[in-house]
């Protein structure tokens, strides 16, 4: 599969946005999986966040860490739910 | 049906849309803002949420209730934004003809909702210092 | 505390009364007159007490649940006298730090004076007929 | 144990109003005990309700089968709670 060039918003909530220190970065990106996004992300931050307690979205709806990123797509990374 | 809100959360609102003359038992829970958590002297803290998939996973969760128990209407409500000591955080009530049904669902609602809906507390302490809250 | 009211319960003072800072959370029962039960039309019901007896059995109740369950505060007021369709007929109220305590405190003193307080339905149902109601 | 003579008043509540056609009565009697009270006043009614589901109190508070009646007590019979 031809990794084509695509352009995404992400999304940081609760703790990732200090993580990542932001909470929406918008890039253009050659990767195809939620999984490699997330990968390629991790250069970009001091700390390795526990990947297992992470959950993505795509476009407000929760997604498996194999699914594929298309063009205009916005991405989110959620941290466990503290709410109550 | 589940909402998220930035203003204070208006429960003798949701109460009356949760009543139903054809219903026995009403169950309620509202989660209050403490003084304190965890150990920790709490000033003020601030819920934030990621708001559409917020309101549609709340959704889903009164859903899978009304198929789990025998109950008539159930509603939950989330404050978002900064709140005070005392404030309301969260707001379920449910109605149904019987009791158990009512007590179980509410139960279930709240439980899903602080672990699968997309909200994240951010406490500050009487120390100045504030930080996100692992859930317990 | 344990009541009985001749007047409508008053859940909005029940429901500060119970509430305090330390606690983060509240579950409270309402249980209110059905327009059916055990398959007839309900048009109205009556609820009998043997006062004194009532309130000191109801008391203990609640002494009993403040022993069993990690909670601050607890309330609970019976309705006696004639009731409308729609009316509320008791009210329970716990406050706790924590959820679990609350809601099984709750769920205890409703059970408990369900079961132990001396008070009695009468219901009027739609075909003008009128019975005591035994317990379900 | 000598029977005297005691004024008792006796208290019918729920159904039991309906069993004895009555919620209060008067009475002097020569009984000892609240079963004995009740075994004398089941001459007074048509049915038998079943013992076994009804509570007895003394002067406000509940009792066993085998208390002691004594002057000027006030007797309770009371059906299964049905409040809630």
């Amino acid at each position: 599969m031809k990794n084509t060039s695509k352009n995404i918003t992400i999304l940081f909530f609760g703790k990732l946005k200090e993580t990542w220190k932001t909470s929406e970065l918008k890039q253009t990106t050659q990767v195809n999986t939620i999984e490699e996004l997330y990968i390629e992300l991790l250069k970009h931050c001091d700390e390795e966040p526990h990947k297992a307690s992470i959950k993505a979205a795509i476009n407000d709806e929760f997604v498996s860490w194999d699914s594929s990123i298309n063009d205009n797509d916005t991405i989110a990374f959620l941290p466990p739910a503290s709410g109550g | 049906m589940f909402d998220i809100s930035e203003d204070k959360i208006n429960e003798t609102e949701l109460r009356k849309k949760t009543r139903d003359s054809a219903c026995g038992g009403f169950v309620c829970f509202e989660g209050w803002v403490r003084d304190h958590n965890q150990g920790k002297a709490v000033q003020k803290l601030a819920y934030e949420a990621y708001p559409k998939l917020a309101i549609k996973e709340g959704n889903k969760i009164i859903s899978q209730a009304m198929e789990k128990f025998a109950i008539k209407k159930a509603f939950c409500t989330h404050r978002v934004g900064l709140l005070e000591i005392g404030d309301m955080a969260v707001w379920v009530g449910v109605s149904a003809a019987h009791r158990d049904a009512a007590f179980k669902a509410c139960r279930y609602i709240l439980d899903e909702v602080k672990s699968r809906v997309p909200i994240w507390k951010n406490e500050t302490w009487t120390d100045g210092e504030s930080g996100w809250v692992e859930q317990e």
